[in-house]
């Protein structure tokens, strides 16, 4: 067999191991491929820095399964980071009923991995006064709406069962009006609601964590303004961690930047094996 | 503290087509809107005397639905500025009641479009009955239907057909239908075997009454066999996980995508391909279309699909109503072309388009 | 009889499906959930009919020792486990039933679903060969979204994402929205050959 | 590793799957067949729940006889075992074919056709941004070739040829730009199942 036929005609097993190992590889080497910003990812990370510390809150809604973890998890760990370290308050709430145990995980892990660090009482997070998650709710339409009124009206016990009332934060943000911005993690059309209802009724500010799939179709709102800011798939993930770290405010990299190395490694792997094809294939009709 | 102006103009209307229970308020922002903090608004029935609080919305916002009035009651409405929790009313409306409507004014172009549609189609659909030669251009995946069936027949291999994965209110599922309906007549004639997985319970009782009726048509009904269609399971990566056992152990020859297909697309129709069988595909999922067209023989692309029924049985009727199809398309440029045009004379036509 | 009945429950189910579309009255709206509600119901009928097709498929099988009948008694076993969980013990969140869901079901799922990113490379990697003008602009569109939205983009050249974005929203938009447009028609016009009993493979065919 | 025996379950069920990248194998046929059985078992019971209770016997129960209608057609499904009524089953049918076909036709108009008209139309808006503008000829260009790729009734001559030609054009190049761009979305569940195998089963990765 003729060179140029090998590479033309290679076993789609060779592709698959080399795939497998080439995802896999990136988890235990510290190579970084450098991360260039999209503009929508820099726009939230900006719009986060311009509020002020110890102010308004920040509603993140954690409305993803764990089927679209990868890419929206660490979208929440990176977004919690940067507004724990700039001293701005966290309200978590869910209208996905598969929400709640991701949102639980990525906010212990969070507060956790700070206040380990935490040298001092006002260094480390405090449930109830710095975040709180408030659970899940059915209705999303009406639920979002009535949080414009009173966000405890609509969740007057957190996820764990505990009054919200006899929380320091919630007797401090009592709707949208102490709220600087809502950002919703989603892979399905949830941002569509929050534009539609909360923002034309209560002006309040949307952000959005999304899957690549879902993500073009806001490239719209984002141009007119309704969505602040965006993170899209997983490489909207690793670019906001990447900027959470350059500012100072993690210390390491999350798993997103992991992802998008794995990611990165495929992509280059389909293409040099289409190359290979074509050169094969171009070969062998020269020869004919 | 300074006086704060109130809102003004205030007007309520009855909401146009809805179901009732919802009157709209539209009023001028008050003077000082970048002052205060929001609006508050405020109902009494004409009947009664104090005014309740029923919503209230952020500053700049000028527009409120209160979706929750009496169909039949008559009401009144005021519009306060809200100023450190002090309200400055604006004079109460004009008197409002709510009412459920009969027609929704605002598809009525739907409903043009529908009877426009019928009317053309009724009109080449009877243009066929009376025998007048139809034109079908050639589409390759439907011409090679024959050769697909032929192939499995000399191979003495099944044929394996899955009717996509949408349930019956996907329309790509019943035209998928009719095209299975064709193929079972093509089978019918040979001795072989066929396989038409189902996701749905509706589309597993759909298809086995097609396929039986195609052989009954043919004159074989003996030949149908019950365990030709079969029924997996509605988890969607469950169904592609069997349909992958299916062509790995019972090896058809010719494989059929044809339908509603998701992210499961590429799943089947690749291992397809790695087992060798003569693969042909169709769907108007332009998502899932990419995959097909890498990894099948055939595929037939969006519209194709639905023209395919017409294209194998060549019945008169159903090719009336591919003629329609093309006339639809033509209007459809047509207002492309027209209302792009008139736009630049300042003539915006684009209103026309809208649904509500 | 045999065909003009059910092709008249077919023409007036379909037409009052159309004409619900536009009549906002509440009227309107229950008779449309009722009807839904109805069809929930025929859902389950055929189920039990689709379950039965199931169950005799792998109990043949089993029965006539077919190859691979052991993991007929697998599916059967593990339906009817699954089905007494759900039907006796409910349910709910933190049951049994949920439980096997999160670990069995849902892991089953997901692996399934990830086969496509392997599936992708292998078809890729056969089919992307510049045999034809055609196929080489599948090549060529494929490889610069590819290239584009990966970090290494910018490096091949600064504006080379912002080229990959544009791909995507100006001729990628155009070819779906044509694909559409002509779907629509075609759905359409099965559909309402469907009402007017034009197309009725699901009788038979032929008159 | 995981002490867990359901992490376990989930981890062995994740390679049984893997497994059929080599080939069908025993581990990938017991995983198939042990997932169509549970996912059946599953709906069963889920069905059971959520549709027939609330939406049959709940209601018949409560003496709302209307619900005598869909359980009648339901029964009609069974008629295919008795040859002389067997023509029965076709009345479910033709319900559930005309209830489908019924919701279709207005939702395609609007959501497909109108809406899609509405958004290719160029106004003189669209020049405001002369490339945007540019843009949108280009679009509108694309969506008018690939339409005309669509007609059937006429043999692609003439002005229809080079029309319909710059129309599989369009459509290949879309074709490549979505396979490419999906190939983006659908790694990361791949490393969403390898992050399980590392993490909470092997526990190499935190």
């Amino acid at each position: 067999m003729k060179w140029y036929e090998v590479i033309s005609t290679i076993d789609r097993r060779i592709i698959y191991v080399l795939l497998t190992v080439l995802v896999i590889l990136p988890f235990f080497t510290r190579v970084t491929i450098p991360q260039n910003i999209m503009p929508q990812t820099q726009r939230l990370f900006d719009f986060i820095e311009s509020v002020p510390p110890n102010d308004k809150a920040v509603i993140m809604t954690f409305d993803y399964s764990p089927q679209t973890m990868p890419e929206c998890h660490p979208m929440a760990k990176a977004l919690l980071k940067h507004c724990f370290a700039r001293n701005i308050p966290v309200i978590g709430v869910s209208f996905d009923p598969q929400g709640p145990g991701l949102a639980v995980d990525a906010i212990t892990s969070v507060v956790d991995r700070i206040n380990h660090y935490a040298t001092s009482k006002e260094d480390s997070l405090v449930y109830g006064k710095d975040y709180v998650y408030l659970g899940w709710k059915s209705g999303r339409i009406a639920a979002m709406l009535d949080m414009g009124e009173s966000i405890a009206g609509v969740f007057p016990r957190d996820y764990f069962g505990t009054s919200v009332d006899s929380f320091p934060l919630m007797q401090r943000i009592r709707n949208y009006k102490e709220v600087a911005i809502a950002i919703v993690l989603s892979a399905a059309a949830y941002p569509d609601d929050w534009i539609r209802y909360p923002q034309t009724r209560y002006g309040v500010n949307i952000g959005a964590g999304l899957t690549a799939v879902m993500a073009p179709k806001y490239y719209p709102f984002l141009q007119t303004g309704q969505i602040a800011g965006m993170m899209s798939g997983m490489k909207g993930a690793a670019e906001y961690e990447k900027l959470v770290l350059e500012h100072g405010y993690a210390r390491e990299l999350g798993t997103a930047e992991t992802g998008m190395n794995s990611q990165s490694m495929i992509h280059i792997l389909i293409i040099v094996f289409i190359l290979l094809g074509n050169i094969g294939y171009f070969f062998s009709r020269r020869q004919k | 503290m300074l006086a704060i102006l109130p809102p003004t103009d205030l007007q309520a209307i009855d909401k146009p087509n809805d179901a009732g229970s919802s009157v709209n308020l539209s009023w001028k922002l008050s003077s000082d809107d970048s002052m205060i903090d929001g609006y508050v608004i405020l109902r009494r029935l004409v009947s009664d005397t104090t005014y309740h609080e029923i919503g209230l919305t952020g500053r700049g916002v000028s527009f409120f639905e209160d979706e929750g009035t009496q169909d039949g009651q008559e009401y009144v409405y005021i519009v306060a500025s809200v100023k450190n929790s002090r309200l400055f009313t604006s004079e109460p409306s004009n008197n409002a009641t709510s009412y459920p409507q009969v027609f929704h004014t605002g598809r009525i172009n739907v409903l043009l479009c529908i009877a426009l549609f019928t009317a053309f189609l009724g009109y080449f659909v009877s243009q066929a009955r009376t025998g007048k030669e139809l034109f079908i251009r050639r589409i390759p995946g439907l011409a090679a239907v024959d050769e697909a069936v032929g192939r499995a027949t000399e191979m003495g291999k099944p044929i394996l057909y899955v009717p996509g994965l949408g349930d019956i209110d996907w329309t790509a599922t019943i035209a998928s239908m009719n095209i299975l309906g064709e193929v079972a007549k093509k089978i019918a004639l040979y001795d072989t075997p066929l396989i038409v997985p189902n996701r749905w319970s509706v589309t597993y009782t759909v298809s086995k009454e097609v396929v039986k009726e195609a052989f009954v048509t043919e004159g074989r009904p003996d030949k149908f066999k019950e365990d030709y269609v079969r029924y997996l399971t509605e988890a969607q990566f469950g169904f592609a996980a069997a349909v992958n056992g299916i062509m790995m152990r019972e090896r058809p020859a010719t494989n059929f995508f044809i339908g509603r297909f998701w992210a499961e697309s590429l799943i089947i129709a690749e291992t397809g391909a790695q087992t060798g069988a003569f693969q042909i595909a169709g769907s108007d999922s332009v998502l899932q279309l990419p995959f097909f067209v890498t990894a099948c023989d055939y595929t037939l692309i969006g519209e194709e699909l639905y023209a395919a029924s017409a294209y194998l049985s060549r019945e008169p009727l159903l090719l009336g109503s591919l003629t329609a199809q093309d006339y639809g398309k033509i209007i459809v440029l047509v207002i492309l072309f027209g209302f792009t045009l008139f736009s630049f004379f300042n003539i915006n036509l684009l209103a026309l388009l809208e649904v509500q | 009889m045999k065909r003009i009945i059910p092709l008249f429950i077919c023409l007036l189910i379909g037409f009052s499906m159309i004409i619900q579309f536009f009549i906002p009255h509440p009227t309107s709206l229950e008779f449309g959930s009722t009807i839904y509600k109805w069809v929930i119901v025929l859902i389950v009928f055929a189920l039990v009919l689709a379950i039965g097709n199931l169950i005799r498929h792998h109990g043949t099988k089993i029965r006539r020792q077919k190859k691979d009948w052991p993991y007929s008694i697998v599916t059967l076993s593990s339906m009817i486990g699954m089905a007494i969980i759900g039907l006796f013990w409910g349910i709910q969140a933190e049951s049994l039933f949920q439980k096997i869901y999160l670990n069995v079901f849902a892991p089953l799922s997901a692996t399934m679903f990830a086969l496509l990113a392997y599936y992708m490379a292998s078809a890729a990697y056969r089919a992307f060969r510049a045999r034809s003008l055609e196929a080489t602009l599948l090549l060529a569109a494929a490889f610069i979204v590819m290239i584009g939205f990966m970090p290494f983009g910018q490096y091949i050249h600064p504006r080379f994402p912002a080229f990959a974005e544009w791909v995507m929203r100006v001729p990628n938009m155009a070819s779906q929205r044509g694909i559409l447009l002509g779907v629509a028609f075609g759905a359409i016009a099965t559909a309402l050959k469907i009402i007017l009993g034009i197309e009725r493979a699901w009788l038979g065919g032929k008159e | 590793m995981s002490t867990d025996p359901w992490i376990w379950i989930g981890a062995f069920l994740t390679l049984m799957i893997f497994s059929f990248l080599f080939k069908d194998n025993p581990f990938y046929k017991f995983g198939e067949h042990l997932f169509v059985g549970v996912a059946n078992g599953y709906y069963i019971a889920l069905y059971w729940h959520n549709s027939l209770k609330p939406n049959l016997f709940d209601p018949l129960s409560a003496g709302n006889y209307l619900y005598i209608i869909p359980l009648l057609l339901g029964l009609m499904y069974f008629t295919r075992f008795i040859p002389k009524i067997s023509w029965l089953v076709r009345i479910p049918i033709g319900f559930m074919i005309g209830w489908g076909a019924g919701l279709a036709i207005p939702a395609h108009f609007q959501a497909e056709i109108l809406r899609q008209l509405e958004g290719t139309v160029i106004t003189p808006e669209s020049f405001t941004n002369i490339t945007a503008g540019i843009w949108s000829v280009i679009i509108m260009v694309g969506v008018v070739c690939t339409l005309v790729y669509f007609f059937f009734s006429r043999e692609h001559k003439g002005i229809l040829k080079p029309t319909s030609r710059l129309g599989i054009i369009f459509i290949m190049i879309g074709f490549g730009a979505s396979f490419g761009y999906t190939v983006m979305a659908r790694v990361s569940l791949l490393i969403g199942r390898i992050q399980f195998l590392l993490g909470p089963w092997l526990g190499l990765i935190r």
